[in-house]
Protein backbone atom coordinates (compact mmCIF):
# COMPACT_ATOMS: atom_id res chain seq x y z
CA UNK A 1 0.00 0.00 0.00
CA UNK A 2 1.09 3.54 -0.06
CA UNK A 3 1.13 6.49 2.17
CA UNK A 4 1.75 10.34 2.17
CA UNK A 5 4.81 10.89 4.67
CA UNK A 6 4.06 14.75 6.18
CA UNK A 7 7.33 16.28 7.48
CA UNK A 8 7.37 19.91 9.17
CA UNK A 9 10.29 22.63 10.49
CA UNK A 10 13.18 20.58 11.31
CA UNK A 11 12.55 17.58 10.61
CA UNK A 12 11.65 18.52 6.82
CA UNK A 13 15.14 20.44 6.45
CA UNK A 14 16.88 17.05 7.68
CA UNK A 15 14.76 14.95 5.24
CA UNK A 16 14.90 17.73 2.43
CA UNK A 17 11.34 17.23 1.85
CA UNK A 18 7.84 18.15 3.15
CA UNK A 19 6.51 15.59 1.37
CA UNK A 20 6.92 12.24 0.49
CA UNK A 21 5.09 8.85 -0.86
CA UNK A 22 6.32 5.84 0.23
CA UNK A 23 5.31 2.11 -0.58
CA UNK A 24 4.89 -0.01 2.79
CA UNK A 25 4.24 -3.99 3.43
CA UNK A 26 0.41 -3.97 5.10
CA UNK A 27 -0.33 -4.25 8.02
CA UNK A 28 1.84 -1.11 8.97
CA UNK A 29 2.16 0.96 11.89
CA UNK A 30 3.29 4.65 12.35
CA UNK A 31 6.18 2.94 13.56
CA UNK A 32 7.27 0.78 10.87
CA UNK A 33 6.55 3.80 8.54
CA UNK A 34 9.31 5.67 11.10
CA UNK A 35 11.78 3.16 11.00
CA UNK A 36 11.53 3.12 7.25
CA UNK A 37 12.69 6.88 7.26
CA UNK A 38 14.88 6.83 9.87
CA UNK A 39 16.64 4.20 7.74
CA UNK A 40 16.78 6.90 4.75
CA UNK A 41 17.98 9.85 7.12
CA UNK A 42 19.33 8.56 10.57
CA UNK A 43 19.94 12.33 11.81
CA UNK A 44 15.88 12.71 12.21
CA UNK A 45 16.49 9.11 14.80
CA UNK A 46 17.06 12.47 17.38
CA UNK A 47 13.33 13.22 17.36
CA UNK A 48 11.45 10.07 18.44
CA UNK A 49 11.21 11.19 22.32
CA UNK A 50 10.23 14.25 21.38
CA UNK A 51 8.29 14.52 18.73
CA UNK A 52 4.17 13.62 17.98
CA UNK A 53 2.74 11.89 14.94
CA UNK A 54 -0.74 12.23 13.27
CA UNK A 55 -2.53 10.11 10.89
CA UNK A 56 -5.08 12.14 8.36
CA UNK A 57 -4.25 15.30 10.33
CA UNK A 58 -5.57 13.70 13.51
CA UNK A 59 -3.35 13.16 16.34
CA UNK A 60 -1.95 9.54 16.95
CA UNK A 61 0.30 7.19 18.17
CA UNK A 62 3.04 5.04 16.86
CA UNK A 63 1.58 1.82 17.05
CA UNK A 64 -1.66 3.34 15.50
CA UNK A 65 -2.41 1.54 12.33
CA UNK A 66 -1.98 2.94 8.98
CA UNK A 67 -3.80 2.30 5.69
CA UNK A 68 -3.89 2.71 1.87
CA UNK A 69 -4.07 6.26 1.30
CA UNK A 70 -3.19 7.45 4.70
CA UNK A 71 -1.41 10.85 5.48
CA UNK A 72 1.15 10.27 8.06
CA UNK A 73 2.83 13.05 9.74
CA UNK A 74 5.52 13.65 12.41
CA UNK A 75 5.41 16.78 14.13
CA UNK A 76 8.67 18.00 16.00
CA UNK A 77 8.17 19.75 19.40
CA UNK A 78 5.97 23.00 18.77
CA UNK A 79 6.68 26.78 18.91
CA UNK A 80 3.57 28.86 18.04
CA UNK A 81 1.90 31.69 19.84
CA UNK B 1 -14.37 36.53 10.26
CA UNK B 2 -14.05 33.10 11.58
CA UNK B 3 -13.25 32.61 15.19
CA UNK B 4 -10.24 30.32 14.44
CA UNK B 5 -8.15 31.01 11.46
CA UNK B 6 -4.44 30.68 10.16
CA UNK B 7 -3.49 33.59 7.53
CA UNK B 8 -0.64 34.83 5.72
CA UNK B 9 -2.36 38.65 6.16
CA UNK B 10 -1.63 40.87 8.65
CA UNK B 11 -3.82 40.27 11.66
CA UNK B 12 -7.10 42.49 12.52
CA UNK B 13 -7.65 42.68 16.41
CA UNK B 14 -10.19 45.36 16.04
CA UNK B 15 -12.07 43.00 13.67
CA UNK B 16 -11.90 39.79 15.68
CA UNK B 17 -12.79 42.03 18.93
CA UNK B 18 -16.44 42.83 17.07
CA UNK B 19 -16.60 39.11 16.15
CA UNK B 20 -16.38 37.98 19.37
CA UNK B 21 -17.82 40.68 21.23
CA UNK B 22 -20.87 41.34 19.06
CA UNK B 23 -23.11 40.07 21.56
CA UNK B 24 -22.11 42.71 24.49
CA UNK B 25 -20.95 40.94 26.71
CA UNK B 26 -19.63 43.28 29.36
CA UNK B 27 -15.80 42.25 29.35
CA UNK B 28 -13.29 41.44 26.74
CA UNK B 29 -9.38 40.21 27.57
CA UNK B 30 -7.33 39.99 24.26
CA UNK B 31 -3.55 38.88 23.66
CA UNK B 32 -1.35 39.77 20.76
CA UNK B 33 2.11 38.64 20.81
CA UNK B 34 4.78 40.51 18.69
CA UNK B 35 7.75 39.80 17.00
CA UNK B 36 10.45 41.08 18.91
CA UNK B 37 13.98 42.12 16.89
CA UNK B 38 15.99 40.21 19.50
CA UNK B 39 16.25 36.61 21.19
CA UNK B 40 18.20 34.98 23.45
CA UNK B 41 21.35 37.38 22.72
CA UNK B 42 20.78 37.72 18.84
CA UNK B 43 19.42 39.89 16.80
CA UNK B 44 16.40 38.76 15.09
CA UNK B 45 15.83 39.92 10.98
CA UNK B 46 12.43 38.37 10.75
CA UNK B 47 10.50 35.22 11.26
CA UNK B 48 8.97 32.40 9.22
CA UNK B 49 5.94 30.39 11.32
CA UNK B 50 5.15 27.27 9.64
CA UNK B 51 1.95 24.89 10.31
CA UNK B 52 0.27 21.73 9.67
CA UNK B 53 -2.94 23.76 8.57
CA UNK B 54 -5.66 21.22 9.13
CA UNK B 55 -4.30 19.85 12.34
CA UNK B 56 -3.77 23.19 13.39
CA UNK B 57 -6.99 24.47 13.06
CA UNK B 58 -8.66 21.37 14.84
CA UNK B 59 -6.37 22.06 17.30
CA UNK B 60 -7.52 25.91 18.27
CA UNK B 61 -10.60 24.81 17.94
CA UNK B 62 -10.59 21.64 20.45
CA UNK B 63 -8.48 24.69 22.88
CA UNK B 64 -11.50 26.85 22.06
CA UNK B 65 -13.77 24.27 23.31
CA UNK B 66 -12.02 23.33 26.23
CA UNK B 67 -12.23 27.37 27.24
CA UNK B 68 -15.67 27.13 26.08
CA UNK B 69 -16.28 24.43 28.90
CA UNK B 70 -14.16 25.19 31.76
CA UNK B 71 -15.75 29.47 31.37
CA UNK B 72 -19.34 28.64 30.39
CA UNK B 73 -20.51 31.23 28.67
CA UNK B 74 -16.90 32.93 27.61
CA UNK B 75 -16.77 33.52 23.89
CA UNK B 76 -13.39 33.18 22.19
CA UNK B 77 -11.62 33.73 19.26
CA UNK B 78 -7.55 33.05 17.93
CA UNK B 79 -5.79 33.75 14.64
CA UNK B 80 -2.81 32.96 13.71
CA UNK B 81 -0.41 34.30 11.61
CA UNK B 82 1.39 32.18 9.03
CA UNK B 83 4.57 32.29 6.80
CA UNK B 84 7.38 35.22 7.23
CA UNK B 85 6.76 37.93 9.70
CA UNK B 86 8.34 41.12 10.55
CA UNK B 87 9.56 42.45 13.63
CA UNK B 88 7.05 44.43 15.19
CA UNK B 89 4.33 42.57 13.23
CA UNK B 90 1.96 40.38 15.11
CA UNK B 91 2.16 36.58 14.91
CA UNK B 92 -1.06 35.70 17.17
CA UNK B 93 -4.39 37.37 18.40
CA UNK B 94 -6.48 36.33 20.79
CA UNK B 95 -10.17 37.41 22.55
CA UNK B 96 -12.22 36.11 25.07
CA UNK B 97 -15.14 37.52 25.75
CA UNK B 98 -17.30 36.99 28.72
CA UNK B 99 -19.88 38.75 30.95
CA UNK B 100 -17.55 38.30 33.51
CA UNK B 101 -13.68 39.99 33.44
CA UNK B 102 -12.39 36.84 35.80
CA UNK B 103 -13.94 34.53 33.27
CA UNK B 104 -12.38 36.48 29.80
CA UNK B 105 -8.93 37.12 31.32
CA UNK B 106 -9.13 33.47 32.55
CA UNK B 107 -9.86 31.93 29.06
CA UNK B 108 -7.57 34.45 26.91
CA UNK B 109 -4.66 33.44 29.00
CA UNK B 110 -5.62 29.40 28.99
CA UNK B 111 -5.51 29.89 25.57
CA UNK B 112 -2.02 31.34 24.64
CA UNK B 113 -0.86 28.48 27.03
CA UNK B 114 -2.83 25.78 25.24
CA UNK B 115 -1.46 27.31 21.66
CA UNK B 116 1.88 26.46 22.94
CA UNK B 117 1.21 23.53 24.13
CA UNK B 118 -0.70 21.79 21.12
CA UNK B 119 -1.25 23.81 17.88
CA UNK B 120 1.54 22.16 15.13
CA UNK B 121 3.19 25.67 14.18
CA UNK B 122 6.59 25.98 14.07
CA UNK B 123 8.43 29.69 14.62
CA UNK B 124 11.93 29.80 12.07
CA UNK B 125 13.86 32.24 13.49
CA UNK B 126 16.13 33.97 10.91
CA UNK B 127 18.93 36.18 12.90
CA UNK B 128 22.05 37.99 11.90
CA UNK B 129 24.31 34.70 11.32
CA UNK B 130 21.88 31.85 10.76
CA UNK B 131 18.53 30.38 11.23
CA UNK B 132 17.08 28.03 13.92
CA UNK B 133 13.74 26.46 14.60
CA UNK B 134 12.27 27.11 17.36
CA UNK B 135 11.10 24.20 19.41
CA UNK B 136 8.94 23.93 22.65
CA UNK B 137 6.47 21.31 23.44
CA UNK B 138 5.95 18.03 22.63
CA UNK B 139 2.46 17.94 21.24
CA UNK B 140 -0.03 16.29 23.18
CA UNK B 141 -3.39 16.99 23.02
CA UNK B 142 -4.02 14.54 25.54
CA UNK B 143 -1.65 15.29 28.23
CA UNK B 144 -4.12 15.74 30.90
CA UNK B 145 -1.26 17.19 33.06
CA UNK B 146 -0.33 19.81 30.42
CA UNK B 147 -3.56 20.79 30.41
CA UNK B 148 -4.23 21.20 33.81
CA UNK B 149 -0.90 23.27 33.95
CA UNK B 150 -2.14 25.86 31.37
CA UNK B 151 -5.95 26.19 33.71
CA UNK B 152 -4.00 26.37 37.06
CA UNK B 153 -1.82 29.62 35.28
CA UNK B 154 -5.11 30.68 33.79
CA UNK B 155 -6.88 31.17 36.77
CA UNK B 156 -4.94 30.76 39.44
CA UNK C 1 -2.00 60.20 23.14
CA UNK C 2 -1.19 59.70 26.38
CA UNK C 3 -1.34 56.45 28.44
CA UNK C 4 -3.71 58.13 30.95
CA UNK C 5 -7.11 60.14 29.84
CA UNK C 6 -10.63 60.45 30.31
CA UNK C 7 -12.59 61.51 27.67
CA UNK C 8 -16.24 61.56 26.53
CA UNK C 9 -15.74 60.61 22.92
CA UNK C 10 -15.30 56.67 21.97
CA UNK C 11 -12.33 54.76 23.20
CA UNK C 12 -9.62 53.56 20.68
CA UNK C 13 -8.41 50.27 21.81
CA UNK C 14 -5.97 49.63 18.36
CA UNK C 15 -4.73 53.61 18.49
CA UNK C 16 -4.00 52.96 22.46
CA UNK C 17 -2.05 49.75 21.56
CA UNK C 18 -0.04 51.34 19.17
CA UNK C 19 0.91 54.14 21.24
CA UNK C 20 1.62 51.59 24.34
CA UNK C 21 3.03 48.81 22.43
CA UNK C 22 5.16 51.31 19.90
CA UNK C 23 8.34 49.42 21.17
CA UNK C 24 7.64 46.38 20.09
CA UNK C 25 7.59 44.43 23.42
CA UNK C 26 6.81 40.90 22.60
CA UNK C 27 3.45 40.81 24.46
CA UNK C 28 0.53 42.53 24.76
CA UNK C 29 -2.13 41.90 27.29
CA UNK C 30 -5.96 44.25 26.46
CA UNK C 31 -8.98 44.66 28.61
CA UNK C 32 -12.21 46.56 27.05
CA UNK C 33 -15.53 46.92 29.66
CA UNK C 34 -18.34 46.90 27.53
CA UNK C 35 -21.84 48.33 28.48
CA UNK C 36 -24.12 45.55 29.06
CA UNK C 37 -27.98 46.10 27.90
CA UNK C 38 -28.81 44.33 31.17
CA UNK C 39 -27.87 44.53 35.41
CA UNK C 40 -29.32 43.03 38.13
CA UNK C 41 -32.41 41.77 36.33
CA UNK C 42 -32.90 45.24 34.85
CA UNK C 43 -33.11 46.31 31.28
CA UNK C 44 -30.50 49.23 31.06
CA UNK C 45 -31.15 52.00 29.00
CA UNK C 46 -27.41 53.41 28.86
CA UNK C 47 -25.21 54.61 31.34
CA UNK C 48 -23.69 58.01 32.08
CA UNK C 49 -20.00 58.20 34.19
CA UNK C 50 -18.82 61.14 36.08
CA UNK C 51 -15.73 61.74 37.05
CA UNK C 52 -14.08 64.18 39.63
CA UNK C 53 -11.52 64.42 36.39
CA UNK C 54 -8.21 66.20 38.33
CA UNK C 55 -8.39 63.22 40.97
CA UNK C 56 -9.21 60.40 38.61
CA UNK C 57 -6.35 61.11 36.15
CA UNK C 58 -3.84 61.07 39.46
CA UNK C 59 -5.30 58.35 40.40
CA UNK C 60 -4.70 56.77 36.98
CA UNK C 61 -1.31 57.77 36.87
CA UNK C 62 -0.80 56.21 40.33
CA UNK C 63 -1.89 52.73 39.02
CA UNK C 64 0.46 53.09 36.23
CA UNK C 65 3.36 53.72 38.72
CA UNK C 66 2.60 50.60 40.79
CA UNK C 67 2.02 48.25 38.43
CA UNK C 68 5.55 49.63 36.57
CA UNK C 69 7.05 48.88 40.15
CA UNK C 70 5.31 45.53 40.63
CA UNK C 71 6.07 44.66 37.01
CA UNK C 72 9.36 46.12 35.71
CA UNK C 73 9.50 46.09 32.06
CA UNK C 74 5.69 46.75 31.51
CA UNK C 75 4.42 49.71 29.64
CA UNK C 76 0.72 50.73 30.61
CA UNK C 77 -2.01 52.99 29.04
CA UNK C 78 -6.10 53.66 30.37
CA UNK C 79 -8.19 55.21 28.87
CA UNK C 80 -11.55 55.71 30.62
CA UNK C 81 -14.81 57.54 28.92
CA UNK C 82 -17.13 59.97 30.90
CA UNK C 83 -20.87 61.12 30.04
CA UNK C 84 -23.52 59.26 28.86
CA UNK C 85 -22.74 55.95 26.95
CA UNK C 86 -25.06 53.48 24.50
CA UNK C 87 -25.11 49.62 25.23
CA UNK C 88 -23.14 48.04 23.52
CA UNK C 89 -20.28 50.95 23.97
CA UNK C 90 -16.75 50.61 25.69
CA UNK C 91 -16.59 52.33 29.07
CA UNK C 92 -12.45 52.04 29.44
CA UNK C 93 -9.66 50.63 27.76
CA UNK C 94 -6.49 48.86 29.14
CA UNK C 95 -3.29 47.92 27.68
CA UNK C 96 -0.23 46.66 29.41
CA UNK C 97 2.54 45.67 26.95
CA UNK C 98 6.23 43.64 28.15
CA UNK C 99 8.22 41.06 27.05
CA UNK C 100 6.79 38.67 28.85
CA UNK C 101 3.28 37.50 28.37
CA UNK C 102 2.74 36.76 32.70
CA UNK C 103 3.78 40.16 33.40
CA UNK C 104 1.50 42.01 30.19
CA UNK C 105 -1.75 39.78 31.86
CA UNK C 106 -0.99 40.38 35.48
CA UNK C 107 -0.59 44.39 34.82
CA UNK C 108 -3.33 44.36 32.81
CA UNK C 109 -5.55 42.78 35.40
CA UNK C 110 -4.04 44.60 37.86
CA UNK C 111 -4.76 47.73 36.50
CA UNK C 112 -8.91 46.91 36.21
CA UNK C 113 -9.39 45.85 39.95
CA UNK C 114 -7.22 49.15 41.10
CA UNK C 115 -9.40 51.47 38.77
CA UNK C 116 -12.30 49.87 40.37
CA UNK C 117 -11.13 50.30 43.67
CA UNK C 118 -9.47 53.90 43.72
CA UNK C 119 -10.05 55.95 40.74
CA UNK C 120 -13.58 58.51 41.32
CA UNK C 121 -15.74 57.73 38.67
CA UNK C 122 -19.21 57.07 39.09
CA UNK C 123 -21.72 54.71 37.23
CA UNK C 124 -24.93 56.06 36.53
CA UNK C 125 -27.67 53.75 35.25
CA UNK C 126 -30.42 54.20 33.71
CA UNK C 127 -32.80 51.70 33.04
CA UNK C 128 -36.20 51.28 32.52
CA UNK C 129 -38.53 52.91 34.65
CA UNK C 130 -35.40 54.70 36.65
CA UNK C 131 -32.21 55.49 37.45
CA UNK C 132 -29.69 54.04 40.33
CA UNK C 133 -26.11 55.73 40.97
CA UNK C 134 -23.57 52.64 41.49
CA UNK C 135 -21.65 52.44 44.58
CA UNK C 136 -18.49 50.01 44.42
CA UNK C 137 -15.51 50.46 46.61
CA UNK C 138 -14.70 53.36 49.48
CA UNK C 139 -11.87 54.77 47.69
CA UNK C 140 -8.36 54.91 49.77
CA UNK C 141 -5.28 54.93 47.69
CA UNK C 142 -3.27 53.73 50.95
CA UNK C 143 -5.47 50.98 51.92
CA UNK C 144 -2.38 48.38 51.71
CA UNK C 145 -5.03 45.46 52.18
CA UNK C 146 -6.79 46.56 48.86
CA UNK C 147 -3.73 46.91 47.11
CA UNK C 148 -2.69 43.60 47.70
CA UNK C 149 -5.82 42.06 47.17
CA UNK C 150 -5.76 43.55 43.43
CA UNK C 151 -1.88 42.61 43.38
CA UNK C 152 -3.20 38.43 44.26
CA UNK C 153 -5.78 38.55 42.20
CA UNK C 154 -3.60 40.14 39.27
CA UNK C 155 -0.84 37.07 39.63
CA UNK C 156 -1.55 34.73 41.44
CA UNK D 1 -12.37 82.17 55.19
CA UNK D 2 -13.93 80.61 52.09
CA UNK D 3 -13.92 77.10 50.52
CA UNK D 4 -15.33 75.60 47.51
CA UNK D 5 -17.04 72.05 47.90
CA UNK D 6 -17.39 69.64 45.56
CA UNK D 7 -20.19 66.46 45.39
CA UNK D 8 -20.63 63.82 43.17
CA UNK D 9 -22.69 61.16 42.22
CA UNK D 10 -25.37 60.62 44.16
CA UNK D 11 -24.00 63.15 46.53
CA UNK D 12 -24.76 65.63 44.11
CA UNK D 13 -28.00 64.53 43.76
CA UNK D 14 -28.75 64.62 47.49
CA UNK D 15 -27.66 68.24 48.06
CA UNK D 16 -28.81 69.46 44.37
CA UNK D 17 -25.82 70.75 43.50
CA UNK D 18 -21.96 69.74 42.75
CA UNK D 19 -20.30 72.75 43.45
CA UNK D 20 -21.34 75.09 46.85
CA UNK D 21 -19.33 77.91 48.32
CA UNK D 22 -18.95 78.32 52.13
CA UNK D 23 -17.26 80.83 54.83
CA UNK D 24 -16.24 78.93 57.43
CA UNK D 25 -14.31 79.91 60.65
CA UNK D 26 -11.23 79.51 60.49
CA UNK D 27 -8.85 77.09 61.67
CA UNK D 28 -11.06 74.23 60.36
CA UNK D 29 -10.68 70.66 59.19
CA UNK D 30 -12.83 69.06 56.58
CA UNK D 31 -14.67 67.25 59.15
CA UNK D 32 -16.20 70.28 60.23
CA UNK D 33 -17.01 71.32 56.88
CA UNK D 34 -19.04 67.87 56.58
CA UNK D 35 -20.76 68.42 59.65
CA UNK D 36 -22.21 72.00 58.45
CA UNK D 37 -23.12 70.44 55.08
CA UNK D 38 -24.96 67.10 56.85
CA UNK D 39 -26.56 70.33 58.98
CA UNK D 40 -28.03 71.87 55.48
CA UNK D 41 -28.65 68.17 54.00
CA UNK D 42 -29.43 65.74 56.61
CA UNK D 43 -29.51 62.93 53.92
CA UNK D 44 -25.90 63.17 53.22
CA UNK D 45 -24.98 61.72 56.59
CA UNK D 46 -25.48 58.16 55.25
CA UNK D 47 -22.12 57.90 53.38
CA UNK D 48 -19.92 59.18 56.79
CA UNK D 49 -19.11 55.89 57.07
CA UNK D 50 -18.36 54.81 53.21
CA UNK D 51 -17.06 57.80 51.88
CA UNK D 52 -14.04 59.60 50.81
CA UNK D 53 -12.50 63.27 50.35
CA UNK D 54 -10.37 65.04 49.17
CA UNK D 55 -8.73 68.14 49.15
CA UNK D 56 -7.36 70.38 46.12
CA UNK D 57 -7.81 66.85 44.34
CA UNK D 58 -5.71 64.90 46.06
CA UNK D 59 -7.37 62.22 48.73
CA UNK D 60 -7.34 63.45 52.33
CA UNK D 61 -8.62 62.65 55.63
CA UNK D 62 -11.49 63.73 57.73
CA UNK D 63 -9.01 65.62 60.83
CA UNK D 64 -7.06 67.24 57.79
CA UNK D 65 -6.80 71.22 58.07
CA UNK D 66 -8.55 72.94 55.83
CA UNK D 67 -7.26 76.78 54.12
CA UNK D 68 -8.87 79.44 52.39
CA UNK D 69 -9.64 78.98 49.06
CA UNK D 70 -9.11 75.07 49.24
CA UNK D 71 -11.47 72.87 47.34
CA UNK D 72 -13.13 70.36 49.90
CA UNK D 73 -14.73 67.02 47.72
CA UNK D 74 -16.53 64.18 48.79
CA UNK D 75 -16.62 61.40 47.18
CA UNK D 76 -19.17 58.53 47.56
CA UNK D 77 -17.86 54.98 46.95
CA UNK D 78 -16.64 54.61 43.48
CA UNK D 79 -18.21 52.33 40.55
CA UNK D 80 -15.81 53.19 37.13
CA UNK D 81 -14.69 50.75 35.20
Amino acid sequence: MRVTVRLFARLRDLTGSGELVRDVTAPATVQAIWGALVAEVPALAQYEKTMSVAVNAEYSTMAAAVSDGDEVAFLPPVSGG
Amino acid sequence: MPLVALTAQPLDLQALMAEVGADRVGAIAAFAGLVRDHNQGHRVRFLEYEAYEPLAIRALGRILEEAGTAWPGTRLGVHHRTGRIEIGETSIIIVAASPHRADAFAACRYTIERVKQIVPIWKHEHFDGGEVWLEGATANPDDEDARQAAHRIACA
